[in-house]
């Protein structure tokens, strides 16, 4: 059994974002230079503090810090406040940290690159947004969950509508009413069941397993909390946010959609599905299904949609929405298995989706072209960054030795172990369809010859170098994906302590 | 009997004594009203914190005025919850009125003193209130204040004179159901002492009687802090009243108000008197729950800053009712979570449209069209202030929102809780569009908009809007004055603050205050 | 609007002449009021203030912080009437565009 | 209204006969408040009503009784002054906020014919802060109200 | 028992009330304000609030009515209703 | 039933004057009328009060007997309580009307009229 101590290192990990948000408004634009630099400091420091932190905890040593502990002399539980370095929040965490790093290097190059205004306040937003992602992937319980998942509703706000055109204004009016409403379900949620008397501190196999509540109380609680991160998570039908929201930068549209806000609320719904209720309270309810339908129904929706875009970004949104049902699904399916390919998932989709959003910004800063019709012969121009193009679609369809490979086929794995076949078609089906929208993209820019003649040459430095190390990193860590971090271990441990020997596997199987 | 300690009476009695010096001294030397006000105002706050501090460390202690025990005499009740909330009020009015210089040099005349010992009077009446164990003296202290804020209101200009001659009436008339209520339950227990009545009214034989008392102690209550259907003399009141006043009434007036419906609950009348034959707790809790839709509604369609946040108002006082409504422990101290937080958050709010007014001189929401980055400091505090209504996690509103969520869990009063949770929502609404305008919409040229030139506008003739050239109001329109956005920035500190120390209130103090 | 008005106040009367069934009746000697404080006050204002009129006792000794906010109503109100007859007339009317 | 009543008689019987009685009247009921009905604020009342009723009478012409708008206030707020004197000495002297049991009253007894006790003399104190403030204030108010007409 | 006397003088207080507050010249409305006040004065001498009495009839009857005068004066006598 | 009247009566007309009052401030256009509303519901207050303090066979609250002889009987004297309380509640109508006047008296001026319906013409429009 792992044990836990006290330890600053949870709370260092949310304050150097934060520290950095403030130090680079202070800084303000008149040295463009420092201000930026912050952001890449804080990431390396912040890369640090979680590596440290991961190789505590693949110890077995968990890291906790308690910021507000409360009796409140009524009898319900302790109102807490705390960050923990669990395992399912530390692969959600470290995913965070190297990422931003390399958002943040990307962002430097494609914001000077557009010229974009106002480059303090992003940056700045950019920054507390990673800080609230962490909060989410290292709270401990469901409150300080809540807590920072508005926060991140909160700070994403002003990036959403970064251009400030009327049409990001409706998106960021869009997106602050589904997150905030999501929020208000959590809330609703959260409240209730303290008031139950429910310690609500997250425990790999469900708090609610064993708390004896209802079946009508349980739906309820399933609806909300579902609900809740299934806005985040874009489950259809909450999903219009999202492919509105691409009126953002792009950097924040990787962001968004490969880093903090969908995955925090994959990563809720893991931990809704693994952490609060639990298989055999999901199994009992039979909730597991109503999840599993929900979310297979956008897996193939998302993907035939993203076939009938061609705005790049909006096909890329498209495909978020399906991938991120991949999860969902992978959740719903409450299998050691299915979750293991979940959580990898999560990892593998966040460095694959950013690789394909980074492109797709940098051929933009370039180009200015934003369809897919329009980029005959851009691969040939562009060859680092369309070749990383390639790599990510290659991942993205789950081709082997590719990191969604990994993941696919052990929610495939799982969809089988649990006995529901049908789900294994499904991840079959989309896979496909992943290709039809994927691969056209690189046949045309590499097959294809440019129709005008001007010549275009790679992006800047800052933006060819996130681009290039994170289709390596899908690459690499598909082929070993214990290595450099150790995502498999993580996995397979949240796996192992969410579905014991003792428990029955669920979802009918006999 | 022992020495009692003489904390209590600096609370009311400094504003009370200096109030009478300002007018005499103000004449001489004009300056110095503003200074004595301000260091009276200090010295109440001083006060009411040493109050909490000894209140913590001893407990509740009563001070006698005139040395007889009730309820032959008058008592000060100095609690956790009344220390606190004296602490809140006087502590809000000393940052405000820091900022009220600028304005009363131009809506005060040449008479600085009168308006100052009116502020003072207003802010003794108001502590005096939420002091007070006497039902009587709160009627007393309760005229003191609102006599105080009817002529303060009045002297907006022309739209402001009907709207305090309505608050007037409408005062007047809430004071005086006040009173009314406050002879029921003095003929039915022979008392007027708050704990005694209590006592006495556990056994009356009058039940009947002290139950129509209690509605028209209600009523009185719910007309002074603007509880619907009882808001029709507010919205006009605090949009047309001086930017001065506005800040300094908005914030603190109608909570005492709700303060001393609190008290009524707390310390007058037993638990379970109120939901018999007369079930005034559950008429609370419904126009409660009615007020909170309704005036979130209403402020979503204001134009005007000042209009929407008096709506606001009206929807968080509805929330404090409901809080009184719900009248578990658990949820009164909600109910006061919610006073204190709201104080913060109104003042920051309201001053910060005050500052907007000064430099602009416009208050309609679509005219601040890129204002944000020009008045960094008072859009920012707007922008904290909205987020703390709307009840973002670490900002003082998303706790007082908790505690009531939990306590309609508790009573299993699901309405509660989903209007409680939607209005945070409809609270979003119209709070992000004030903020979208200001820091999302690119500054673009306007035609005239001379409607929007209201009297009292901008101090600067420079930046005072005129016809042909409005939109370079926003323009040129600077950050504002040391002493405006000083507080302001405090305030909004005060306000984060406030979430953090939000538990710590709860625990320590308004946990034990309320059982 | 005025049918209302007159509902709320035939409604009002109807409630205030229900609750009179359950006060005291006039000139009761043993209503609470008249029992409960009245001979306290009478006793102490013999023995420790020491003069006749009761009223003039209450109101300035026993009560003597209720007239001194009455004093202050007063007060507040001769302020009031200051600020509004002359300070705010000599403010100019400040709309330039209407 | 200010024209039509002048009349010699009407100027005599107020301002010569009935007005001095009416505030002599109020000066005995603040005085003697303690004995009988009476005390500061219907001895003020009594004395403002006077006072109003010569500047009823008389319009508001030079010599009615008019007092400098200055020298009001300066009489409300001492009275008011006056009122808080009685509650802040006893607190100097170590009691509670208008608790008189200690205001010391030796030096009045000396050459007063009937003595008081201390509580007796801190209600008088009061009494006569009321009375200035209740005559000065309303006074006030209709000098204000009044005169508003005339610039 | 005097009651009926106190029945009969808040009989004529309804009346005056209700005619103070139906004539419409001004000056009149104040006359029967006042004549209420004082109405009202007797009534309270009669139940032993002399006190309250003597303030009433000088602040009530006097002041409020003179202070209503002087304000009428001052403004239009003649009322919409 | 004149028993009932006899215990009852002050609180049935003052309800009534009270009514009456408060119909003067919501029903009425004029300002003044408003006012006048105003003075006659805060007496009807007071008029409660005070005929709530009676008692039988009682006299005026003075006591003879502090510079006299003998102990004064409670029972001999009406309930004090309230007539203090009433002085109050008449200075702070008084406070209350001047204040009101004094503003009638500014909207006047400004506005030309005392007609509460001309006035909200006059604002909105």
């Amino acid at each position: 059994m792992s044990d836990t101590f006290a330890s600053g290192l949870p709370l260092a990990a949310v304050l150097v974002p934060v520290g950095a948000a403030a130090l680079a408004s202070l800084t303000t634009g008149r040295w463009p230079n420092l201000r930026d630099a912050w952001a890449t400091l804080a990431g390396i420091a912040m890369v640090a503090i979680t590596v440290v932190l991961l190789v505590e905890t693949l110890d077995d040593r968990i890291h906790r810090t308690v910021l507000l502990d409360l009796a409140l002399g009524i009898d319900s539980p302790n109102i807490t406040i705390a960050l923990r370095a669990d395992p399912a929040g530390m692969m959600f965490g470290v995913l965070v940290s190297v990422l931003w790093v390399l958002a943040g290097i990307y962002a430097v190059g494609y914001m000077r690159g557009e010229h974009e205004q106002k480059q303090t306040r992003f940056f700045t937003a950019f920054a507390l947004s990673i800080a609230a992602a962490a909060g989410v992937a290292l709270a401990e319980n469901l409150l300080t969950f809540v807590l920072f998942y508005e926060l991140l509703s909160l700070f994403t706000y002003p990036l959403v509508t970064h251009r400030e055109t009327e049409s990001a204004l409706v998106a960021g009016r869009k997106y602050l009413a589904y997150t905030l409403s999501g929020g208000v379900m959590l809330i609703g949620a959260a409240a209730w069941l303290h008031v139950l008397g429910v310690d609500a501190t997250f425990r790999a196999g469900g708090f609610l397993d064993g708390a004896g509540l209802d079946s009508v109380t349980q739906w309820v609680l399933f609806g909300l909390l579902a609900g809740g991160v299934g806005v985040k998570a874009a489950v259809m039908p909450l999903h219009s946010w999202l492919p509105s929201a691409m009126v953002a930068p792009t950097p924040v549209s990787a962001l968004l959609h490969a880093v903090a806000v969908v995955k925090a609320g994959v990563f809720g719904m893991v931990r809704v599905g693994v952490f609060v209720f639990g298989a055999s309270v999901l199994d009992d309810m039979g909730a597991w299904l109503v999840l599993a339908v929900m979310s297979a129904a956008t897996l193939l929706i998302g993907s035939t949609l993203a076939l009938r875009h061609d705005n790049l970004k909006r096909r890329l949104a498209y495909s978020t929405i399906s991938h991120l049902s991949y999860i969902v699904l992978g959740v719903a399916l409450i299998g050691p298995l299915a979750l293991t390919g979940a959580l990898l998932h999560i990892v593998g989709h966040g460095v694959t989706k950013i690789t394909l959003f980074f492109v797709a910004g940098a051929i933009h800063v370039k180009t200015h072209k934003e369809n897919v019709s329009e980029l005959d012969g851009i691969g040939r121009q562009m060859p680092i960054t369309m070749g990383a193009f390639a790599l990510a679609s290659l991942s993205m369809v789950g081709i082997p030795p590719f990191i969604l490979f990994t993941s696919k086929w052990y929610l495939g794995w799982g969809a089988v172990e649990v006995g529901q076949e049908p789900f294994l078609i499904v991840y079959l089906v989309s896979g496909m369809l992943s290709a039809a929208y994927l691969f056209p993209i690189i046949i045309r820019a590499f097959a294809r010859r440019s129709p005008d003649h001007t010549r275009f040459g790679e992006a800047d430095i800052r933006m060819v170098a996130p681009i290039a190390v994170t289709a390596v990193l899908a690459l690499v860590w598909g082929v070993a994906p214990d290595l450099p971090l150790g995502f498999f271990e993580l996995a397979s441990t949240v796996a192992a302590d969410a579905f014991p020997p003792s428990v029955a596997l669920a979802g009918g199987t006999p | 009997m022992d020495p009692q300690p003489q904390l209590p009476v600096f609370i009311v009695g400094a504003p009370l004594l200096f109030a009478v010096v300002v007018p005499v001294l103000g004449r001489v030397w004009r300056h110095s009203a503003f200074l004595i006000a301000l260091a009276t105002v200090a010295v109440a706050a001083v006060a009411s914190a040493l109050s909490l501090e000894l209140v913590l460390r001893q407990g509740a202690f009563s001070y006698y005025l005139g040395g007889w025990a009730p309820p032959v005499g008058i008592e000060y009740v100095i609690d956790e919850v009344s220390a606190l909330v004296s602490l809140v009020i006087t502590s809000v009015s000393f940052l405000v009125l820091i900022s009220t210089r600028r304005w009363a040099e131009r809506e005060a005349g040449d008479r600085p003193g009168i308006f100052y010992g009116l502020v003072l009077l207003l802010l003794a009446g108001l502590t005096g209130i939420v002091v007070t164990g006497g039902l009587f003296n709160l009627f007393v202290f309760l005229e003191i204040a609102s006599l105080a804020a009817y002529a303060l209101v009045f002297i907006g200009g022309r739209k402001a004179m009907l709207a305090g001659f309505r608050y007037l009436i409408i005062g007047s008339i809430g004071g005086a159901f006040y009173l009314l209520g406050v002879g029921f339950v003095y003929f039915a227990t022979g008392t007027l002492n708050m704990i005694e009545a209590r006592e006495l009214l556990e056994v009356t034989e009058n039940a009947r009687a002290a139950q129509v008392g209690a509605v028209f102690i209600f009523a009185g209550l719910g007309l002074k802090m603007a509880l619907v259907p009882m808001h029709l003399w507010l919205p006009d009141a605090y949009e047309h009243a001086p930017s001065s006043v506005n800040s300094l009434i908005a914030p603190v007036m109608t909570k005492v108000a709700a303060y001393a419906m609190l008290r009524m609950f707390l310390s007058v009348f037993p638990a379970g008197f109120l939901s018999g034959s007369v079930p005034v707790a559950d008429a609370l809790l419904i126009l409660g729950l009615i007020g909170i839709v309704f005036g979130s509604i209403a402020a979503a369609g204001q134009t005007d800053i000042r209009r929407m946040l008096a709506y606001s108002s009206i929807s968080q006082l509805a929330f404090i009712a409901v809080g009184i409504g719900l009248g578990t422990p658990l949820a009164l101290a909600a109910a006061l979570l919610h006073i204190v937080n709201h104080a913060a958050m109104k003042a920051t709010l309201f001053l910060a449209a005050s500052s907007i007014r000064l430099r602009v001189g416009l208050q309609r929401t679509h005219n601040l069209t890129g204002l944000g980055p020009r008045m960094p400091l008072t859009m920012g505090a707007f922008a904290i202030g909205s987020v703390a209504m709307v009840g973002i996690p670490p900002t003082a509103g998303f706790f007082s929102k908790w505690y009531m969520v939990q306590a309609g869990l508790d009573e299993g009063q699901w309405i509660v809780v989903a209007v409680v949770l939607l209005s945070s929502l409809l609270t979003a609404v119209y709070l992000f569009k004030v903020l979208e305008q200001a820091y999302l919409r690119p500054a673009k040229p306007e035609p005239s908009a001379h409607h929007d030139a209201e009297q009292g506008g901008s101090a600067d003739a420079a930046a005072r809007p005129s016809e042909q050239a409005m939109r370079p109001v926003v323009e040129r329109a600077r950050e504002a004055p040391f002493d405006v956005w000083l507080p302001l920035v405090l305030l909004a500190a005060a306000t984060v603050g406030l979430g953090i120390a939000n538990v710590v209130i709860m625990e320590h103090v308004l946990l034990p205050g309320v059982s | 609007m005025r049918v209302l008005m007159f509902e709320f106040l035939a409604a009002l009367i109807a409630l205030l002449i229900w609750a009179s069934a359950d006060l005291p009746d006039r000139a009761d000697p043993l209503a609470p009021a008249n029992q409960h404080l009245s001979p306290e006050l009478t006793e102490l204002t013999e023995s420790e203030v020491v003069i006749p009129n009761l009223v003039s006792a209450i109101l300035a000794d026993f009560r003597s912080y209720d007239t001194l906010g009455e004093t202050f109503v007063i007060f507040t109100a001769g302020l009031a009437v200051l600020l509004v007859l002359q300070v705010s007339r000599r403010v100019p009317e400040e709309s330039p565009d209407e | 209204m200010n024209e039509r009543y002048d009349s010699v008689i009407l100027h005599f019987i107020a301002r010569v006969f009935l007005v001095p009685l009416i505030i002599v009247f109020g000066i005995y009921v603040l005085l003697h408040g303690e004995l009988s009905p009476g005390g500061g604020f219907q001895a003020g009342a009594i004395v403002a009503a006077a006072l109003l009723l010569v500047r009823l009478t008389l319009g508001n012409r030079q010599g009615a009784l008019r007092i400098p708008q200055g020298l009001l206030i300066w009489l409300a707020c001492i009275g008011l002054g006056v009122y808080m004197f009685g509650g802040i000495l006893p607190l100097i002297l170590g009691d509670n906020f208008l608790d008189y049991a200690r205001i010391p009253v030796e030096w009045y007894n000396q050459f007063a014919g009937e003595p008081r006790t201390a509580r007796s003399m801190g209600i008088f104190i009061i009494e006569v802060g009321v009375f200035f403030g209740v005559v000065a204030v309303l006074v006030l108010i209709y000098d204000l109200l009044a005169g508003s007409s005339r610039q | 028992m005097i009651w009926w006397l106190e029945l009969a003088l808040f009989g004529l207080l309804v009346v005056t009330a209700l005619i103070a507050l139906s004539v419409r010249d001004m000056i009149a409305a104040v006359a029967t304000l006042s004549v209420y006040s004082f109405l009202a004065a007797v009534l309270l001498a009669l139940m032993g609030a002399v006190d309250v009495a003597l303030t009433e009839a000088a602040l009530g009857a006097g002041v409020t009515g003179v202070l209503l005068i002087g304000a009428i004066s001052v403004v239009e006598r003649r009322t919409p209703d | 039933m004149i028993d009932e009247i006899a215990a009852r009566f002050p609180y049935w007309a003052t309800a009534v004057l009270l009514v009456v009052g408060l119909y003067g401030m919501m029903g009425k256009r004029s300002l003044v009328k408003q006012v006048i509303g105003l003075s006659i519901f805060q007496s009807a207050i007071i008029l409660f009060f005070i005929s709530g303090s009676l008692l039988e066979g009682a006299t005026i609250p003075i006591l003879y007997s502090v510079h006299g002889e003998g102990h004064a009987n409670p029972d001999d004297f009406v309930n004090p309580l309230p007539h203090v309380l009433m002085l109050t509640a008449i200075v702070v109508g008084v406070a209350i009307t001047g204040v009101a006047l004094s503003f009638l008296v500014s909207i006047y001026r400004e506005f030309g009229t005392l007609d509460e319906r001309e006035l909200l013409d006059e604002v909105r429009g």
